[in-house]
């Protein structure tokens, strides 16, 4: 057994406290997401709806925090899955930049999205 | 090969533990156990360690003192005995320092309940005096000790079979061991050696030891030529679950467990008035087993009832947790709902290896110390319980007596500086041949069959009650066995984990002294204490107040006697 | 009384050639009986070279536990009567651990994990001529945790420890609690950082698996979660 | 041989698959909807999405969000509430209510 204490900063306590935070608030943020955006079929599809309805700051603001804790939980998520495993601390880096470049790469993205949206019309 | 160590402690039962703990604060200490040392079956003891804190009730050291030489049927070493109860408050007192967790009273200091022959004002009614911790005591108090010795860097050898001592000129010189997991020779080379490896339960068919308890320690010293004394007290307590052996503590009749027969009597009256089920265990396993004689078992069978009922689930569940665990998971009953039959099962010995009140080995039983070799725990004999143990005295003994004699190690390796007595290879090599032997005999006889003849024989005839026709039998079926035992074979020839072999090994150490149980016992014509013979039915002060030594000298039994120290309480009748 | 066919996993590594393998044995048994008195049975009456740990055959040692029928538990409590088809047994050793002989698994790391967790009692305090107080609510807050016997079920049964066999595990962790949570110690500040490392206590995702297997009826899982509050109250 | 699975097992795993299944979905999902910026290629990109096959498609996603979202809070409360003494009543809980809400939305979606 190659058991070695990692120092704090890299324990996990933080991962896993704000996984269960994050959890609670986008369950919140779901429930809301669902009534909102699928009430009905077309609430959720049809593009004059949705750009009238983000053009709302209230609903853009709700909807870039809901991309940033969905990332981070996601990501998180699957940070945490990876580190299930046993691994070299070279690939663990690896990985470890590739789900952040992920994150940050989608996260802009929406984040461009949700600022740079067209007016209705 | 050869390992060296200061101090060598086989047994990792509270007596080795304790020992341990004692010398790793100063020396190089190695404890050699052939289960890993939580397995030891010091966790099985559910009751209580007794002392006179008097937490809850009143008492004091001298009516505890009392209450274990009257239970010892005046055969207990009132020197050793002293020792035994003066010594109870510190050692309780530092189990609890280590961490041990302890039943609390309401402010928080260690619980007190009664059990069976501990009396207030010299026998007038039950008192509160054995510490607990619900029904697990020994299982958190053998778990602290371990714990403490990884802090203090113990060195285990934890399935190490320990097969001989190495003796010359009367110094320890080392032992010889295998490592079952690799199935290596191994010989330790020590300055001292101690054995707390615990009771031989597995003598008898019915017992509530486990598997590992064939007193190996006993046979190692007698085939070392070294005596043995008090063989014949085996302890036979009264509650084992029916047809397994499993013990329900007397912690439950402290709790104020019944006893009922087929009639639904209360039948402890008509034995013992005062102290109805909390009598002592030698008169009421006699008691059960006379009910059952005379046809008021349960349904006519070999069991009387042990009814919790009346105490209530919250009750139970709060002081009695692991019994009614194991009565459901093992047997089907749940104590809550139904009473458990139970008969008398074989349980503790009395006897074993003579040591002094240092824990130093006696090699005639007398006053030849064999030096360097020290013993405590079930497996010696000082005596504190003479023919008949208290319950949770020996828990108390092993703590005790494993402290006293881990700091007469100290003393004796701070005295004797850096030098070993060397390790005469002949015998090393002899030891190693006779394991060999093993896997190379062929016959036809098997360890199994052999062993529950054994077993089944010692039930029957050497049990609670004895008589001469029944113990001759018995001793010419044992020596039969010994005979037939040359002639075994056995399966597994590999290096392994071969428990084959150590099933063998511990047979050959169980038939060793099972002669000298049935042959004390025969030869004892009294009754005392955990000893009855119907053809002998009194105690006599005369000729038998007296300790037997034994030592096998070419095969033969010589018998030898000791006396009784006395010196605060006269033998009187015993009554309760 | 029953027949049982009793299927048995055996290994033996000395004999090179053979590979694991089960091997199946037909045992007379009351229906009452224990897993473990079959498996006496078949090496006292069939065969000896079958190697398996046990002692005091009523579940407080430790020692016997095993996976038969496919989930961990102790042979001596395994009860026939508790299995569907008590006639068909499947005895296998704890799984994950490297195999000695048969049944017999190496519990060298296991045990290693425990020390790790530095489980003892640390007080520099220097203790009263008495015996420290602890009041009956202080005492049942380590209760549950104080019975558990090492028999090393949980931690053989937790998938996060198949997947990362340096993961403390639901024992090693279960004793962490055991001194940590015990009013009269002083030592978490030099005990608790063992686990806080990603092979600490953040590898169990509360899978349950261990809670099914002790055979004390531990519920480890809640003790894993006192110490995974306890680790980010430190922080946060 | 396998190691039986228990009730809790199985809240895991469903867990873990469905935690992943959703991260990917999300990652594709933010990338989908940055096309709202040209609209025509938005409303045919819908057209796809009305193709009964998708429809019933989406609908198994809702199940998949609401079996983590439910499980998640079960989670919370076996580390924050107790919740490890009633796990399984909790898990019952969560799968029971998770058909409700699946059948729910079923019912908004095609009736
Ligand atoms: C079911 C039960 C309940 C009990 N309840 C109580 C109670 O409530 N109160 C009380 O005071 N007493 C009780 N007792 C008695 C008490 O538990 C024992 O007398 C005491 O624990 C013995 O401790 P020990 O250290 O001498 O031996 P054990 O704990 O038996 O330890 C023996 C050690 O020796 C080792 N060993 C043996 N042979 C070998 C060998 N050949 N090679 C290497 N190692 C070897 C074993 O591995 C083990 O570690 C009870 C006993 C039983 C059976
Ligand atoms: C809606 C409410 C949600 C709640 C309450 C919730 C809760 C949780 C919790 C508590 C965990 C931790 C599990 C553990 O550590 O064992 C978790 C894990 C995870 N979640 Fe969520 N989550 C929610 C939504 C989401 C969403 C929207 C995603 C996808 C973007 C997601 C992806 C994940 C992933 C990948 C994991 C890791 C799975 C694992 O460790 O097994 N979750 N979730
Ligand atoms: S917690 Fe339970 S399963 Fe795990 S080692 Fe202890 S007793 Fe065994
Ligand atoms: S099975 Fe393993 S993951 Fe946690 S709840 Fe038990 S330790
Ligand atoms: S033999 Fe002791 S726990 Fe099974």
């Amino acid at each position: 057994m190659s058991f070695q204490y990692e120092g704090a900063g890299k324990s996990g306590s933080f991962a896993w406290f704000f996984q269960r935070i994050t959890g609670v608030i986008l369950f919140i943020q779901v429930l809301a997401h669902f009534y909102i955006a699928h009430n009905t079929w077309d609430a959720g599809h049809d593009w004059a709806t949705i750009i009238a309805r983000l053009s709302n700051p209230y609903m853009r603001t709700f909807y870039l925090v809901f991309v940033i804790l969905g990332l981070y939980h996601g990501l998180n998520g699957l940070w945490s899955v990876l580190r299930d495993y046993h691994m070299s601390a070279g690939k663990r880096k690896l990985l470890f930049g590739l789900v952040v470049t992920v994150g940050i790469f989608i996260g802009t993205l929406g984040f461009i999205t949700m600022l740079t949206l067209p007016a209705v019309q | 090969m050869i390992i060296k160590h200061d101090v060598v402690i086989v047994g990792a039962g509270l007596a080795g533990l304790r020992a341990a703990l004692e010398a790793s604060r100063n020396y190089d200490v190695a404890v050699v156990s052939k289960l890993f040392p939580t397995r030891s079956h010091s966790g099985a003891a559910q009751g209580g360690i007794a002392a006179s804190l008097g937490n809850v009730e009143e008492d004091h050291i001298d009516w505890h003192f009392f209450d274990t030489v009257k239970g010892s049927d005046y055969l207990g070493d009132q020197d050793a005995i002293e020792y035994l109860v003066n010594d109870a408050h510190p050692a309780i007192y530092e189990l609890e320092h280590m961490g041990c967790p302890f039943s609390r009273t309401p402010e928080g200091k260690i619980n007190q309940r009664k059990f069976g022959g501990h009396t207030k004002n010299y026998g007038e009614g039950p008192v509160l005096r054995a510490c607990f911790a619900a029904d697990r005591t020994g299982h958190m108090i053998l778990h602290t000790l371990y714990d403490q010795c990884v802090k203090n860097n113990v060195r285990f050898y934890s399935e190490f079979y320990v097969t001989d001592i190495i003796v010359k000129d009367n110094i320890i010189r080392g032992i010889t061991a295998y490592d079952m997991e690799g199935g290596e020779y191994v010989a330790m080379h020590a300055k001292t050696v101690m054995f707390g490896t615990g009771g031989y339960g597995r003598a008898f068919k019915i017992t509530s030891n486990a598997h590992a308890n064939t007193g190996d320690g006993l046979g190692v010293v007698l085939r070392a030529g070294l005596a043995l004394e008090d063989l014949e007290f085996v302890q036979f307590h009264p509650t084992g679950v029916y047809k397994y052996g499993i013990l329900v503590s007397e912690g439950a009749r402290g709790e104020g467990a019944y006893l009922i027969n087929n009639d639904g009597e209360r039948f402890m009256e008509k034995y013992a008035p005062k102290l109805m089920e909390l009598a002592p265990r030698d008169l009421t396993s006699r008691s059960i087993q006379t009910e059952i004689d005379e046809g008021r078992g349960i349904n006519g069978e070999n069991c009387v009832h042990l009814d919790l009922r009346h105490l209530g689930e919250a009750k139970i569940n709060e002081r009695l947790p692991e019994i009614r665990s194991f009565c459901r998971k093992i047997i089907g009953i749940d104590p809550v709902e139904e009473p458990i039959p139970i008969e008398p099962t074989a349980h503790y010995s009395m006897g074993g290896i003579p040591v002094n009140v240092d824990g130093e080995v006696l090699a005639d039983g007398k006053s030849q110390k064999v030096e360097g070799f020290y013993a405590a725990g079930e497996c010696s004999c000082v005596s504190v319980h003479g023919a008949n143990r208290l319950g949770t005295n020996s828990l108390l003994e092993a703590v005790v007596f494993g402290r006293r004699a881990g700091k007469t190690m100290v003393k004796f390796l701070n005295a004797k500086g850096v030098d070993k007595a060397d390790l005469p290879e002949d015998q090393v090599k002899a030891s190693f041949d006779r394991i060999e032997g093993f896997k190379t005999r062929t016959g036809e006889e098997k360890v199994g069959t052999i062993r529950k003849e054994l077993q089944q024989v010692m039930m029957t005839k050497v049990g609670v009650y004895r008589e001469e026709k029944g113990l001759k039998e018995a001793l010419e079926k044992v020596r039969s066995l010994e005979k037939r035992f040359e002639k075994i074979k056995i399966d597994d020839k590999g290096m392994k984990f071969n428990t084959d072999l150590t099933e063998a090994l511990e047979l050959d150490n169980l038939l060793q002294f099972a002669e000298l149980i049935v042959s004390g016992a025969l030869n004892r014509q009294e009754s005392r204490g955990a000893q009855y013979r119907r053809d002998f039915p009194k105690r006599d002060d005369v000729n038998w107040l007296k300790h037997t030594i034994a030592v096998k000298k070419d095969g033969k039994i010589q018998y030898d006697y000791k006396p009784v120290v006395i010196t605060k309480f006269q033998p009187q009748e015993r009554k309760y | 009384m029953i027949q049982v066919k009793v299927k048995v996993y055996r290994f033996n590594p000395e004999n090179d050639q053979q590979k694991p393998r089960f091997e199946t044995y037909t045992v007379e048994a009351d229906p009452k009986d224990k897993v473990l008195d079959l498996l006496h049975r078949i090496k006292w009456e069939q065969d000896g070279t079958l190697a398996f740990r046990r002692s005091c055959a009523h579940g407080i040692c430790g020692s016997c536990a095993m996976k038969i029928n496919g989930a961990n538990m102790l042979a001596c409590e395994a009860n026939l009567k508790n299995f569907k088809d008590p006639t068909n047994i499947i005895v296998e050793p704890l799984q994950s651990l490297p195999i000695i002989k048969d049944l017999v698994v190496d519990l060298k790391d296991f045990f290693k994990k425990y020390e790790i967790v530095k489980p003892y009692l640390i007080n520099k305090t220097p203790p009263p001529t008495k015996e420290r107080f602890q009041s009956p609510e202080d005492r049942q807050l380590i209760d549950e945790a104080t019975w558990c016997i090492q028999c090393a079920s949980c931690s053989t049964s937790c998938p996060s420890n198949w997947k990362n066999p340096n993961f403390l595990g639901p024992a090693a962790l279960l004793k962490s609690y055991r001194y940590n949570f015990d009013s009269r110690d002083e030592g978490t500040a030099e005990r608790i950082h063992v686990l806080d490392t990603n092979d600490g206590v953040w590898r169990c995702h509360t899978i349950f698996n261990c809670v099914e297997a002790c055979p004390k009826d531990i519920n480890i899982t809640w003790h894993i979660s006192q110490l995974k509050k306890k680790l980010v109250s430190r922080e946060y | 041989m396998r190691y039986v699975k228990h009730y809790g097992t199985w809240g895991y795993i469903l867990h873990r698959l469905s935690g992943l299944a959703l991260t990917g979905y999300i990652l594709i999902h933010i990338y989908l909807v940055s096309g709202l910026h040209n609209r025509p290629a938005w409303q045919s990109e819908m057209e796809i999405f009305r193709h009964p096959l998708l429809v019933v498609l989406e609908w198994c996603l809702f199940s998949v969000v609401v079996y983590h979202a439910l499980n998640g809070l079960r989670i919370f409360i076996i580390d924050y509430f107790n919740g490890a003494r009633y796990q399984k009543q909790l898990l019952s809980a969560v799968l029971v209510l998770s058909v409700i809400l699946f059948a729910a939305m079923g019912a908004v979606m095609f009736i």
